[in-house]
């Protein structure tokens, strides 16, 4: 059976001053499939989806919905036209609840209800398969909280076409089969999907056919069935890849960091940290895996000096004078003092490990701006470091006083991690160093750790992709809910195994 | 401008010149440039009747209007000394300056451009800075101050006839600027004017800390109605103090303008001056070439001070009243009249005798003001010097 | 001890609280404009600008009427003062709106930019009508100045209850009304949530369809005529039709200080403007030196600074600034 | 469908070359003036070339007025340098009209009790330091609450202001000339202790005796400079500006930039506080800031945090005011006008930076019926 185009697009072109985001770009879309749009980051994926939910106005091109040729001036228009967008950052108003934001900007007839959307709010959750309180602030809710809002939302004004931005990079693997499985329902509704996505083997499991972008062009359409990982990566990339990760044997551990009772309270009152005991060894890559916000973050920030421990203690060994030094109660800044260099890539890359402003000269500063004496800056190691990074690491950037917040989120992770690592780190803590990245890039941050660890530093790897971690680390420690559950050898675990641990709480109290 | 300019360096060396040769020979008059430094605009009351002085001299005298130039809105700071120089390079050859904050300026420019004559309204330190260049000059407002009383009094008595008013409740309200001599002897004139017709008055003054603050005046005079007082008066520049006369239907008395377009029910009549008289005369000093007196004081005998027009629907029976002015307008011109003759006021029940002792040194430096039975206001020096505060009048807010 | 019981005595009574509320007019005008603007995300310096020009455009417009006929009506003074007062004032409000939401200009600067220009209106105007009347010094409207100040002529002669609620011109309720209204639209409507959503987050509110440039001009523009009533409540009703430069002082910047006292909820700003009125006009009621005076005037900003801490104490996020307040918006932004 | 294409639709610019972007702004002053220039003819009836005209010379037309006009501008420049590392840090301190009227105070103070007592060089360096203390402390107490709680310090400062305003009434009654006349008048008027352009130092530079506060306020211009750029506290500056977040990861103690950033503004204010009294008030009153705080705000943000730019800026605004003085003595023309006309220039330039970062498109539509 011939399924009906539900989208055309026909040529799209979008530039944001130099850079060509999109390049006579042409898709379709069918309706009743789902349709994975592939790229590398920065292939102008979000952009081309922007453009057909009326964020983005094109600058030349045409689009077709339901074969009739479309002008899409802003979101009103694309609702109307019944295209809704799940966004890769979430357009969501913190201080409303679940059904405030579910019937912002829909203009129903009749008075105000705000009780009237919940309801239908609970109704819609039931159909599909969702849990949410209507009632509840976005400010209180967790990721996988916050994107069910977003679907729901999108679901609430009855569209017909859904496209998903990277839905599933802050996702739990439990959390993205529940999702795939709503979105299933609606393809079976005769509704058209299209998901963008990192992950090869989601778009394996979930597609009927993949769409590819290459630096804004648009490269070709394949069926899923007709599709493997190492053909989409060579499309993606233009050329063949090689999907396969290292994983040496550690060379003469010792113990580097040693962590006993750690534990830490939110300003809430919440523990984050529940007595936390953990020895991290030089020369291996310790995984670190859990639902989001199990207490990673916490545990990250209290070894980098940045979060106040209530209780335990946080022990640096160091080995070229074998005297042990407490960190516990030091501010970053006399940690360093101490000789000590731990660098650490936090989750947040613009809002906590980066200044966006700043090219990449004044980030690679933020480092080392302190060295020398007298009160000037040192301006010229800098920029050859900055210099020598971009090349190194194939940063794309038009120089390197550019503003890192303009760039794509590979070469923003990029320059963080290769100024982290230029610190010649005896520890390097890694949170969450490739969401959103795409596969090449991830391969290149995972090559970048590697190297490290063989250089004999102590690695603490924070991810979320299971089956990325049993390749890559050689010890996983899994948290929960601030206790760790569980300290398990890569290389002889299992995936279900570590799931089992990521929830073991949940299961001992029910 | 250009050539404005050029004319203005060869009169400023005339004009320097001419003091060198003792002043004999006067400036002529199409070389005469007038400087004013006005502390505000013609939207406030004060500086409008400097400005309007300014004018009639210049008609009096004859002179055109580039002769004459005005800076406006100058604050009491640094910028009055910059305008004061500025017209003296300007090639003034005299300048005039209205607010009392301007004299430190004024003297400082004084001692800058010697062959330039400097005129300060309301100081007082023209005579003891001893540059023979800077005069102080006033009028003695206290006169038509106490004009003025004389109408509120009557409007009083006629209330008490009225039954509106007890003779105990017969409290009057004044709003001041400040608490120095010019406005405590501007509100004793008033109030003796008052106490004149309607022995029983009483008074409460209220200060404001400021010349000209329409919001606060209101204020201040509806505290005061707030209060108990049945008629308000002031000594500060806006027409505050007549609105809320006006809202809450108590009688006013104003000051330098009329009030009737503020309070066309409830406005008296206002105690004004009228600054023409000095202007003329210090101007003609010049093109004279004769010396201007270093303080100069003139009241109703040279048609310095004045009522503005009295309200006939604020009266029974104006007739009256006005026959009552005339009167004490007549008598104070002759001179029969005095307005501090202390027979008629006591400080702590006492009358005073003396200045000149030990007690009022600080206040007047043992000179001695009471003469012929009376206090020799504005003789001495042109800037008000009477400080007592008498019998019958109680200030609200002076206690430190 | 006597001090404090005079004080007492003085500030308890009818008269303090009538003052209370006359101080507090203007600045709940004033405050419930900026709200709205700011609800829209758009933090407007201007506002003591705007409430300059809207108190000249309404003394124009009395000005210019009352010239003109013989016998002027105060309904009709009333009307066209109402008018001209909003015209100036949604003008000036333009002005920031077209700089800030479209030209994207910083709106700290174009507001302070706004208030020089506002002020500079006001005292131009105000202060060439009486060149213009030809007449001495301060110009007066007394016709319409009056018919601001009537008051509900049966209600306000209850003793007691009368001075204390019905003494006041129409301007005051309006206020009030305006104020409940505001909170009522925010709170309750459709309208309110889409431009709280606005305020809040732009990018949201423009993908779920709202369309944020109108909402922006449209509160900007509104809150801008709502905080001109203030100006013109001062002119017209407090100082009866006059003008005097600068006369309105720094009341601009208590309403906006209000907002953030008020917690950006039209509500509390009604008892925040009493209270911030009686402080305003407190030392005009306590008998006390004429330096000691001064100091006393510190109060309302002294509480304020006290407001500012402990609300900055608790962190609540209902009682935090909209959070792109301050931020212009562009759709393609990154 | 097709006729609801948009007609025009705006892009973001690459980066416009420098000269280009001054040039644009040059241009929206230009359009500026002509706009003034229609206001004033139509309001007026004046032509306005001969207002342009007598606006100049108020400004420039003698040797003394440019002085004055240098002065003015110098002082305004002063200012906005001290606000600008705050500006840089987003702390926004409107407080700098408070912190000036509390250096000058303590300036006057010092004129007033020690101005006969104590020898010239002491009593400068005693004026210098208190003035420079009173600011400092003046900034601190907003940057401590600010540091400590995140109290929103746009409120905070512009507070400050007016408790610094009602403190300097208080010491105008307090140290009145003439008792009840709440008038400070000039200091030390006979003596000239402590006055900076007729005391000790005029003979060493002459008779328009601005050059101390010139030569002071153009080292400063240039020190404030190499602090934003080229040292590690500007750096530290501008990473607590961008992100607390990520400052405090880079380890930097947020609370202690805050603290000394506020400390050297407040000190910068103060110290205009001592020049302005010092230097050519010998007063102090309530007036004696005169707005300057609020109108360098717009300075520094015009400049884009560039000291240099704000000289620039600093003249043309300085040049409104003074040239709007010598307007209202030849015409008669309300002063408040220049506020009019310092609005409407300023409306413009603020304007003009759209057509720097962004670029406006015709839409696609005529390319479509082409095709
Ligand atoms: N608003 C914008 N302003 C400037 N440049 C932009 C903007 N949006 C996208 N770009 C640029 O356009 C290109 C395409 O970006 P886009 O976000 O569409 O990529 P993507 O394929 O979604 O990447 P990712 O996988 O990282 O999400 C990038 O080079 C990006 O820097
Ligand atoms: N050596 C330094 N000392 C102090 N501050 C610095 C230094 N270097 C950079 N900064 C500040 O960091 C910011 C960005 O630095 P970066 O080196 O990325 O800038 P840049 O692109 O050269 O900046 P600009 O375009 O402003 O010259 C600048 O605003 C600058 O003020
Ligand atoms: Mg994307
Ligand atoms: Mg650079």
């Amino acid at each position: 059976m011939e399924q009906q185009n539900a989208i055309e697009c026909r040529n799209l072109t979008k530039r944001f001053g130099q850079v060509v985001a999109n390049k006579d770009v042409c898709l379709t879309v069918k309706k009743g499939e789902i349709l994975s749009l592939l790229g590398e980051n920065g292939s102008g994926k979000t952009t081309l989806m922007n453009m057909l939910s009326g964020i983005y106005y094109p600058d030349s091109g045409e689009i077709l919905v339901d074969g009739k040729p479309v002008t899409i001036r802003g979101p009103k228009d694309a609702f109307a036209l019944g295209i809704g967008m799940v966004h890769q950052h979430f357009k969501l108003v913190n201080v409303f609840t679940a059904a405030e934001n579910i019937a912002l900007g829909h203009e129903e007839k009749g008075r105000y209800d705000i009780r009237a959307v919940a309801a239908r709010v609970r109704e819609i959750c039931d159909k599909y398969g969702f849990e949410l309180d209507p009632d509840k602030k976005i400010y209180d809710m967790s990721v996988s909280e916050k994107q069910t809002v977003e679907i729901v939302k999108v679901l609430y004004r009855g569209a017909q076409i859904l496209i998903l931005d990277e839905p599933t990079a802050v996702l739990t693997p439990q959390e993205t089969d529940k999702l795939f499985a709503v979105l299933r329902n609606m393809k079976a509704d005769g509704k058209a999907v299209v998901i963008i996505t990192h992950k090869l083997h989601e778009v394996l499991t979930l597609s009927d056919r993949v769409s590819v972008l290459r630096k804004g062009e648009y490269v070709g359409t394949v069926q899923t069935s007709e599709a493997t990982a190492d053909s989409l990566t060579e499309m993606m990339v233009g050329q063949k890849v090689d999907l396969h990760l290292e994983r040496p044997l550690p060379k003469a551990p010792s113990p580097r960091l040693v962590l006993k009772d750690v534990s830490a309270m939110s300003a809430e009152g919440v523990r984050t940290l529940d007595k936390v005991n953990l020895t991290v060894f030089s020369g291996e890559i310790l995984g670190i895996a859990g639902v989001a916000g199990s207490g990673q973050k916490e545990l990250l920030e209290a070894i980098a000096g940045l979060q106040p421990l209530c209780e335990g203690s946080i022990c640096y060994d160091d080995v070229r004078t074998g005297a042990a030094e407490e960190l516990r109660g030091k501010t970053p800044l006399q940690i360093r003092d101490l000789g000590i260099h731990l660098s650490f890539v936090p989750e947040d890359r613009l809002g906590m490990g980066l200044v966006g402003s700043m090219g990449m000269i004044g980030n690679v500063m933020l480092r080392s701006y302190r060295s020398g004496k007298g009160i000037f800056t040192d301006r010229k190691a800098p920029r050859q470091l900055a210099q020598r990074l971009k090349e190194q690491l194939d940063i794309v950037t038009p120089g390197v006083n550019y503003p890192v917040r303009r760039l794509s989120g590979g070469n923003v992770q990029k320059v963080l991690v290769g100024r982290e690592i230029a610190a010649a780190p005896t520890v390097l803590m890694a949170a969450y160093p490739v969401r959103g990245l795409d596969i090449n890039s991830s391969y290149t941050i995972y090559d970048l750790l590697n190297q490290q660890k063989e250089k004999g530093v102590a690695v603490i790897y924070v991810g979320e992709d299971l089956d990325v971690m049993l390749e890559l680390c050689d010890r996983i420690a899994v948290l929960c809910d601030g206790r760790l559950t569980g300290l398990v050898d890569a290389r002889k675990t299992t995936k279900a195994q570590v799931g089992m641990l990521m929830t073991r709480q949940e299961k001992e109290e029910a | 401008s250009g050539s404005s300019s050029e004319s203005a360096a060869s009169t400023a060396s005339g004009a320097a010149s001419s003091a060198a040769s003792g002043q004999s020979a006067g400036v002529a008059k199409e070389d005469l440039k007038v400087g004013v430094i006005l502390i505000g605009d013609e939207n406030e009351g004060y500086s409008l009747a400097h400005i309007n002085g300014i004018q009639e001299m210049e008609e009096n005298l004859g002179l055109t209007d580039d002769q004459i130039v005005i800076k406006y809105n100058i604050p009491e700071g640094d910028e009055c000394y910059e305008a004061a120089v500025d017209l003296a390079e300007q090639g003034c050859q005299i300048v005039f300056g209205n607010s009392f904050g301007f004299e430190g300026y004024m003297i400082q420019a004084a001692e800058e451009y010697p062959e330039v004559e400097f005129c300060h309204a309301t100081g007082y330190q023209a005579a003891s800075s001893g540059l023979a260049n800077m005069h102080n000059y006033f009028t003695s407002v206290y006169e038509s101050r106490y004009v003025s009383g004389v109408v509120a009094g009557m409007k009083l008595n006629e209330m008490i006839a009225d039954g509106q008013l007890t003779e105990a409740d017969c409290k009057i309200g004044y709003v001041g600027a400040y608490s120095y001599a010019e406005v405590k002897s501007g509100y004793t004139a008033f109030f003796l004017g008052v106490r004149s017709v309607c022995p029983s008055a009483t008074m409460e003054v209220k200060y404001t800390g400021s010349w000209a603050d329409q919001a606060l005046e209101k204020e201040t005079a509806e505290a005061l109605i707030a209060d108990g007082c049945v008629l308000i008066s002031q000594h500060a520049d806006t027409t505050g103090a007549a609105t809320a006369c006006e809202a809450a239907s108590v009688p006013d008395v104003g000051y330098n303008i009329s009030m009737l377009e503020a309070a066309p029910n409830w406005a008296l009549t206002s105690a004004s001056i009228n600054w023409a008289p000095y202007y003329t005369y210090a101007t003609q000093c010049m093109l004279d070439g004769e010396t201007i007196v270093t303080d100069w004081c003139q009241g109703y005998s040279e048609g310095a001070d004045r009522i503005t027009e009295l309200n006939e629907k604020a009266f029974k029976d104006i007739e009256a009243v006005k026959a009552k002015v005339a009167e004490v307008e007549g008598a104070i011109i002759d001179g029969s009249l005095k307005v501090f003759d202390t027979s008629t006021w006591t400080v702590g029940g006492e009358t005073i005798t003396t200045t000149a002792t030990e007690d009022l040194a600080e206040t007047y430096h043992g000179t001695e003001y009471i003469v012929d039975g009376a206090f020799a206001e504005s003789t001495l020096a042109s800037a008000p010097a009477f400080a007592f505060v008498i019998d019958g009048i109680t200030e609200l807010n002076q206690v430190f | 001890m006597d001090l404090i019981l005079t004080i007492l005595s003085k500030v308890f009574t009818v008269t303090f609280f009538q003052k209370a509320v006359t101080q507090g007019v203007p600045l709940l005008f004033g405050a419930t404009g900026e709200i709205l603007t700011e609800k829209a995300g758009n933090l407007n310096l201007g506002i003591p600008g705007i409430m300059y020009m809207g108190a000249v455009g309404g003394l124009t417009g009395a000005f210019f009427y009352e010239q003109s006929t013989p016998e002027p009506s105060g309904a009709v003074g009333v009307l066209i003062t109402f008018l001209c007062a909003i015209l100036f004032s949604a003008f000036g409000a333009f002005i920031y709106a077209l700089l800030t939401i479209t030209l994207r200009a910083n709106q700290n600067v174009t507001g302070l930019a706004l208030t020089t220009f506002g002020i500079g209106v006001g005292n131009f105007i105000g202060g060439s009508l009486s060149k213009i009347a030809g007449t001495a010094g301060q110009i007066t409207v007394y016709t319409t100045g009056q018919a601001f100040r009537t008051t509900i002529p049966g209600l306000s002669q209850i003793p007691v209850v009368g001075p204390l609620l019905f003494s006041y011109g129409f301007l005051t309720y309006l206020s009030l009304a305006l104020a409940l209204f505001f909170a009522y639209l925010l709170a309750r409507t459709r309208c309110g949530l889409n431009l709280r959503a606005v305020g809040e987050n732009p990018a949201t509110a423009d993908a779920a369809g709202i369309n944020v440039i109108r909402y922006k001009y449209g509160f900007t523009i509104l809150g801008g005529a709502v905080a001109g009533l203030g100006g013109l409540y001062f002119v017209m009703e407090y100082l009866g039709g006059t003008w005097q430069n600068n006369g309105f002082g720094d009341r601009g910047w208590l309403a906006i200080a209000l907002v953030i006292f008020a917690l950006w909820r039209p509500l509390r700003a009604i008892w925040g403007s009493l209270l911030f009125g009686g402080l305003y006009i407190l030392f005009a009621y306590i008998p006390l030196g004429d330096a000691a005076q001064e100091i006393l005037k510190m109060l309302p900003y002294l509480v304020t600074i006290l407001v500012l801490v402990v609300s900055s104490l608790r962190r609540r996020a209902e009682e935090q600034p909209p959070a792109s307040l301050g931020l212009s918006y562009f759709r393609e932004d990154r | 469908m097709e006729k609801k294409t948009p007609l025009f639709h705006i892009v973001k610019r690459d980066t416009m070359p420098l000269w280009k972007a001054w040039a644009v702004r040059l241009a929206s002053i230009l359009l500026a003036l002509v706009v003034c220039a229609v206001f004033i003819n139509s309001v007026t009836g004046l032509n306005p070339l001969s207002v342009y005209a007598s606006m100049f010379d108020g400004a420039f037309g003698t040797g003394r007025r440019i002085w004055n006009t240098v002065n003015d501008a110098m002082i305004l420049l002063c200012i906005a340098l001290a606000i600008t590392p705050a500006f840089k840090m987003r702390f926004w301190n409107i407080g700098a009209e408070g912190q000036i009227l509390v250096g000058g105070a303590a300036t006057a103070a010092v004129m007033r009790y020690c101005g006969d007592s104590l020898p010239t060089p002491a009593l400068f360096a005693l004026m210098v330091v208190v003035s420079l203390l009173c600011g400092l402390v003046w900034g601190l107490v907003p940057a401590w609450f600010k540091a400590r709680w995140n109290t929103n310090e746009t409120l905070f400062t512009l507070m400050m202001n007016y408790i610094a305003i009602q403190l300097v009434s208080f010491l105008s009654i307090k140290w009145e000339a003439v008792k009840g006349s709440g008038t400070i008048g000039v200091i030390n008027q006979s003596t000239k202790a402590g006055w900076i352009d007729t005391g000790f130092l005029s003979g060493i530079f002459g008779r328009f005796n601005y050059s101390i506060n010139t030569t002071l306020i153009l080292i400063i211009t240039l020190l404030i400079f190499v602090y934003l750029n080229y040292t590690k506290h500007g750096y530290e500056i501008a990473v607590v500006g961008e992100s607390e977040n990520t400052a405090r990861y880079a380890g930097i103690s947020v609370r202690r930039v805050i603290l000394r950033t506020m400390a050297l503004s407040g000190a910068l204010c103060g110290l205009v506080g001592f020049l302005l009294v010092s230097g050519s008030n010998h007063t102090i009153s309530v007036n004696t800031a005169g707005g300057d705080g609020f109108t360098a705000i717009v300075v520094s943000w015009l400049a884009k945090f560039n000291p240099f730019a704000m000289i620039a800026i600093s003249f043309l605004l300085t040049f409104l005011t003074r040239g709007a003085g010598q307007i209202a003595s030849d015409f008669g023309l309300n002063e408040s006008a220049s506020d009019i006309l310092t609005g409407i220039i300023l409306f413009f330039i603020l304007g003009s930076e759209f057509f720097i970062n962004y670029r406006v498109l015709r839409s696609s539509r005529k390319e479509k019926e082409a095709e």
